[in-house]
């Protein structure tokens, strides 16, 4: 789970990396003193912020609480503005970038750094960004510390806020299970500290368990996203009318490309995970009834599941709740056929094959 | 000689006395898998369908020589189930356990490769070779005995196109689900690796999905090294960019990790990709 | 370095184990009040407190402090007390054994475990002694826990107690840098309590630049043993009367293999280590000399530095403090002959060789 | 091929800019030795007598191709250096430091083991081949070339018996001092098995000393495995029972570690045990 900046810069803090002092507020008038001049930082979890205006400066209170209540509400590429970050600004003499995350091919932690930090992060050339695997049994040593301040090239001072910076970060990955920890930029300020001018830090939500702390924080959700988020499923807004529901990743992700074949397109898609859990099907029903797509297409493979138990589980939910659209429902496994005459005894949309399924469902959503 | 496990790998189940691995230590058994003991601490001394259960998978490997796991142990336990059995001496661990914390995940897959442990998954359905054995959870009735290896990042959908390939009288000699995590303990390419010296493997069957670049890298060694035919299906070509990405997915990922790239990597390989799910059989027929 | 009881125990309790409640004093009249029935126990870092009367009961204040009094000052096998701990007496049901130290052979820390606890662990039979060496790579696992519980085979409740115990203790060997973490007894309390009766905590001294909590802690030294120490020499107390000044470990051994060979008997030692700046050589021969022996016994092997220049160091030593005994002077490398005549002037006796030096030493220490 | 270095090992010096370091690296070129390098972070671009000092060791190895370290790091850095040395691919590692504190020698060892790198020390003299290399510190003067293999856990005590060994013209063919800390990354087997490949030495001189049970599983292997006469001196015959040895000590031992019994395994695997280091060439030459 992504964490707002201000969030991110107290985990920096927590764990000994110097961010710039600021506090964070949801109105104009509950800002009464500035550390001199300040930035004032709309709190989205989306990135252009600065671009989309939603980073200002200012030099006074009177001045902050304005330009506070100009960001406030703001909408930042869908996303509402609901508090700002007032933080000192940090007189910057140069931008670096620094940053921790996954190596999927190495299987490790990643440190990656540039001497070019800022917006353009994403475009700096191969060889201005290192990317440092770190060995998992050796964890991180002074050495990788040394090598990091080395490629970013600064004065000897800098150099070692530099290494211990990155040894922190390290640190922070793994107490936290952050699967992303990045400082754009780094900033070296005029007077020669080194002091993380944003962040961004996402915390592995597989490992939530062990970070109750970070369990209630605010998420930016719909209220179905959150019914979603409570039942385990994953839910995603597309810009079609097909309701898609199937059981895992893969398997959905297939489902969308077979509509699409047919010239269909899906809006909302619910993945229940590798489960054919008629429980969880019958949720997922219930759940999509309410996002109102033109069509619903049910996918599941069964596994372990038998399929016209599954199937008693998605009739149950159309007797709760009417589902008025078409309803094209494909379920695989032992017993298919007896499902299948259950849910065309319902006045669904029975169909055998993942193909079958997502013809029938886009040309329903093509009437 | 299966890939990876056959009849006679002595499996015991960690985490036996859940649902799920109760479940399946039955149907591996009935599947022709060897499931010689279980595992659950402070369970020892019972029996789950006939199967001892024991409290340490040391007791497994001593009592009954077991030289394989499948774990079933929910995420919070998976790291301590998993390290366990490779200090036990097992050697080919499939974890089943889904929402393993990444970093768990590097530490498992890690410690396992330096002690020269075969670890698949975290979140895998497992493999099965037809006639042989099964280590995991894909369901028994899909398979049928023949010379298509498949290897797939994913659970379902790797059910659905076995399933197809079955329909199809296009049997298996071994599928391996290696999972769809970030961090996983075999990849692509070293599965592909034993297929091609797999004398029962004939042709290939690779699933992959969109992020990451692991497709993009197998479709390299395809290039180089694999001269059995192989066929594709990449899930994903109209799914939205993936919420993971931030800034350092992009930077990592510089261009790869989309779908289009992984297809023009794998056609680049002479693999010919299907487009839809229910294409595979097809592709493969005419190979 | 070891720890005393009390402050082994302030250690493990500083890792959450468990301990009784208690206090150290240094003299009776500090004991104002007692958590109950107590023991009074002798602080000296040598085993065998016990049977020699180090270990004693009390019921009341006036009790504790009279019990005090005769164990403070008590010679315990050489080694005076100076504290007691006053300790809650636990209700013992059981006594077990739980450490952790290094195993040389695995190159691991080791946990050692045994459900025969109490004074006679020595002599316990190899089948009740639990010896798990840890693997390093993957440190310390809950399944280590479990089985070292299943091993002291308690109930349940007590088996999570021990397990919980025995992954604090490593902790505690790894954060303190400890060569050594003992408990024993590790006591079942009637009450079903899992508590440290007794503790040995040894501190790696090779670590304590890590530690400097440690560094200055009372330790049981002599004048000329402390005097060593600050010289990073080391410095031992044998029976004989020939002092023996080396450089390495194993060449001091070797010296006193040969002494002992000609019919001589080494007294102190001084092992430089495996250095021959003659400075340290100076140093050792000024130390040797208020140590009294009989015989001087000088032997070095010159590695890095010229023997004459090893030579003139210790000419300099006996001319700062004239020294009266007999000095056999061994000074094997580069130069040895300028240094042998440099050594014959001065009225000390060369030798060339190991076996000729120690044969002229114990010649010298019978007469 | 001499016993682990020869004259084509490619030598990087960590920690070249102290005296140790500086001296040493010359005494090693003089003696045969292809030193490439030396590292000290911060001081990369000097040269410390003709020899080119880097930042990182990684330089070294992709700047002077340096196979090999030999490390005089201060016992605070020691273990930063050597996993330095480790993750940069360095092949053989002889640590020269004292003092270095168990719990890093047990990472430094674990690790290296676990990515096959050979590691001699910590608080090691280091090897010597006359004739052909020496990585350490051991004095050049004592060696004459000849075929007795000499393994040593000790340092003034090996030059002590290597010179007693040339001056009755027994040359050697290598000596390799172990080191004598509790943790070290080579054993007295480790060496005797290299001795009893290695065609040019043809006898063995084994020095050990009280504690630990490194002599009697030495002795054991010998018993088993090793066909060339091997010669013994322990020292510590009249040494009193170390101050170390406390409870844990004396549970793990069971009688092993003192004197009498790593004669005792010695001469059990007809071993002779010198009574004084004078004694070895003796022995060796009745051999």
């Amino acid at each position: 789970m992504k964490l707002f900046e201000y969030m991110a810069k107290a985990v920096l803090r927590k764990h000994g990396i110097p961010v710039p002092d600021g506090f964070v507020v949801s109105s104009a008038d509950q800002i009464r003193k500035i550390p001199g001049p300040v930035m004032v930082k709309a709190q989205v979890l989306i990135g252009g912020r600065g671009k989309a205006g939603g980073i200002k400066p200012a030099e006074t209170v009177d001045e902050a609480r304005r330009v506070a209540a100009s960001i406030l509400g703001m909408k930042i590429r869908g996303f509402t503005t609901k508090e700002v970050l007032v933080e000192q600004r940090l007189d910057v003499a140069r931008e670096l970038y620094l940053g921790i995350t996954i190596d999927r091919s190495n299987r490790s932690l990643l440190i990656m750094a540039s001497p070019d930090g800022g917006i353009d992060i994403e475009s700096v050339p191969e060889d201005r960004m290192l990317m440092l695997p770190l060995d998992p049994l050796m964890g991180y040593q002074p050495f990788v510390g040394r090598r990091v301040a080395a490629f970013l090239g600064q004065p000897p001072e800098q150099s070692s806020q530099i290494a211990s910076i990155c040894h922190r970060l390290h640190e922070l990955a793994v107490y936290e299970d952050a699967e992303l920890a990045e400082i754009n930029p780094l900033v070296v300020t005029k007077d020669g500290k080194v002091v993380a001018g944003d962040a961004k830090v996402t915390i592995d939500s597989d490992a939530l368990f062990r970070h109750k702390e970070y369990e209630n924080l605010p998420e930016d959700l719909t209220p179905l996203e959150q019914k979603a988020k409570q039942l385990d499923i994953a839910f995603v807004q597309l810009e079609g009318n097909i309701g898609v529901i199937a059981n895992g990743a893969g398997l959905t992700m297939a489902t969308l490309d077979s509509i699409n074949m047919f010239g269909g397109k899906a809006g909302v898609f619910l993945d229940l995970g590798g489960t054919d859990d008629p429980e969880k099907v019958k949720k997922a029903v219930l759940l999509m009834a309410e996002a109102n797509p033109k069509v619903i297409l049910l996918n599941i493979f069964g596994g372990i599941t038998k399929c016209d138990t599954v199937a008693k589980g998605v009739i149950e939910a159309n007797l709760e709740k009417q589902i008025a659209v078409p309803f094209v429902a494909r379920i695989k496994g032992v017993n298919e056929e007896i499902a299948r005459d259950m849910l065309r005894d319902e006045g669904m949309i029975p169909a055998s094959g993942l193909s079958e399924a997502a013809e029938l469902a886009s040309k329903e959503s093509l009437r | 000689m299966a890939v990876i496990v056959d009849e006679k790998n002595r499996v015991v189940v960690q985490g036996i006395t859940g649902y799920q691995g109760s479940y399946h230590s039955v149907a591996m058994r009935e599947f022709g898998t060897n499931v010689v003991a279980g595992t659950r601490p402070g369970k020892g001394g019972i029996e789950v369908n006939g199967i001892p259960v024991y409290d340490s998978v040391r007791e497994a490997v001593e009592l009954k020589k077991a030289d394989t796991s499948c774990i079933f142990v929910p995420a919070p336990g998976c790291k301590d189930a998993a390290l366990e059995a490779i200090d036990a001496g097992i050697s080919t661990i499939v974890i089943v356990s889904e929402h393993v914390p990444v970093l768990d995940a590097i530490q498992i897959v890690s410690l396992g490769s330096s002690k020269g442990v075969t670890i698949i998954g975290p979140n895998c359905p497992g493999l099965a070779s037809p006639g042989k054995a099964k280590v995991g959870i894909l369901p028994s009735k899909i398979f049928l005995k023949g010379s298509v290896g498949v290897v797939s990042k994913s659970g379902t959908l790797t059910y659905e196109i076995v399933n197809a390939l079955t329909e199809r009288r296009l049997g298996q000699s071994t599928c391996v689900g290696i999972g769809g995590d970030r961090v996983t303990g075999t990849s692509f390419i070293d599965i592909l690796k034993l297929f091609e010296k797999d004398r029962v493997t004939k042709r290939i069957v690779l699933v992959g999905e969109i992020g990451g670049t692991a497709e993009e890298e197998a479709a390299k060694y395809i290039r180089k090294n694999i001269t059995k035919p192989v066929v594709a299906y990449i899930a994903g070509r109209t799914a939205p960019p993936g919420k993971r990405m931030g800034h350092a997915g992009a930077i990592i990922a510089r261009g790869l990790g989309t779908a289009e790239s992984k297809i023009k990597a794998l056609e680049a390989a002479n693999v010919k990709v299907a487009r839809i799910p229910t294409d595979v059989p097809d592709l493969l027929d005419r190979e």
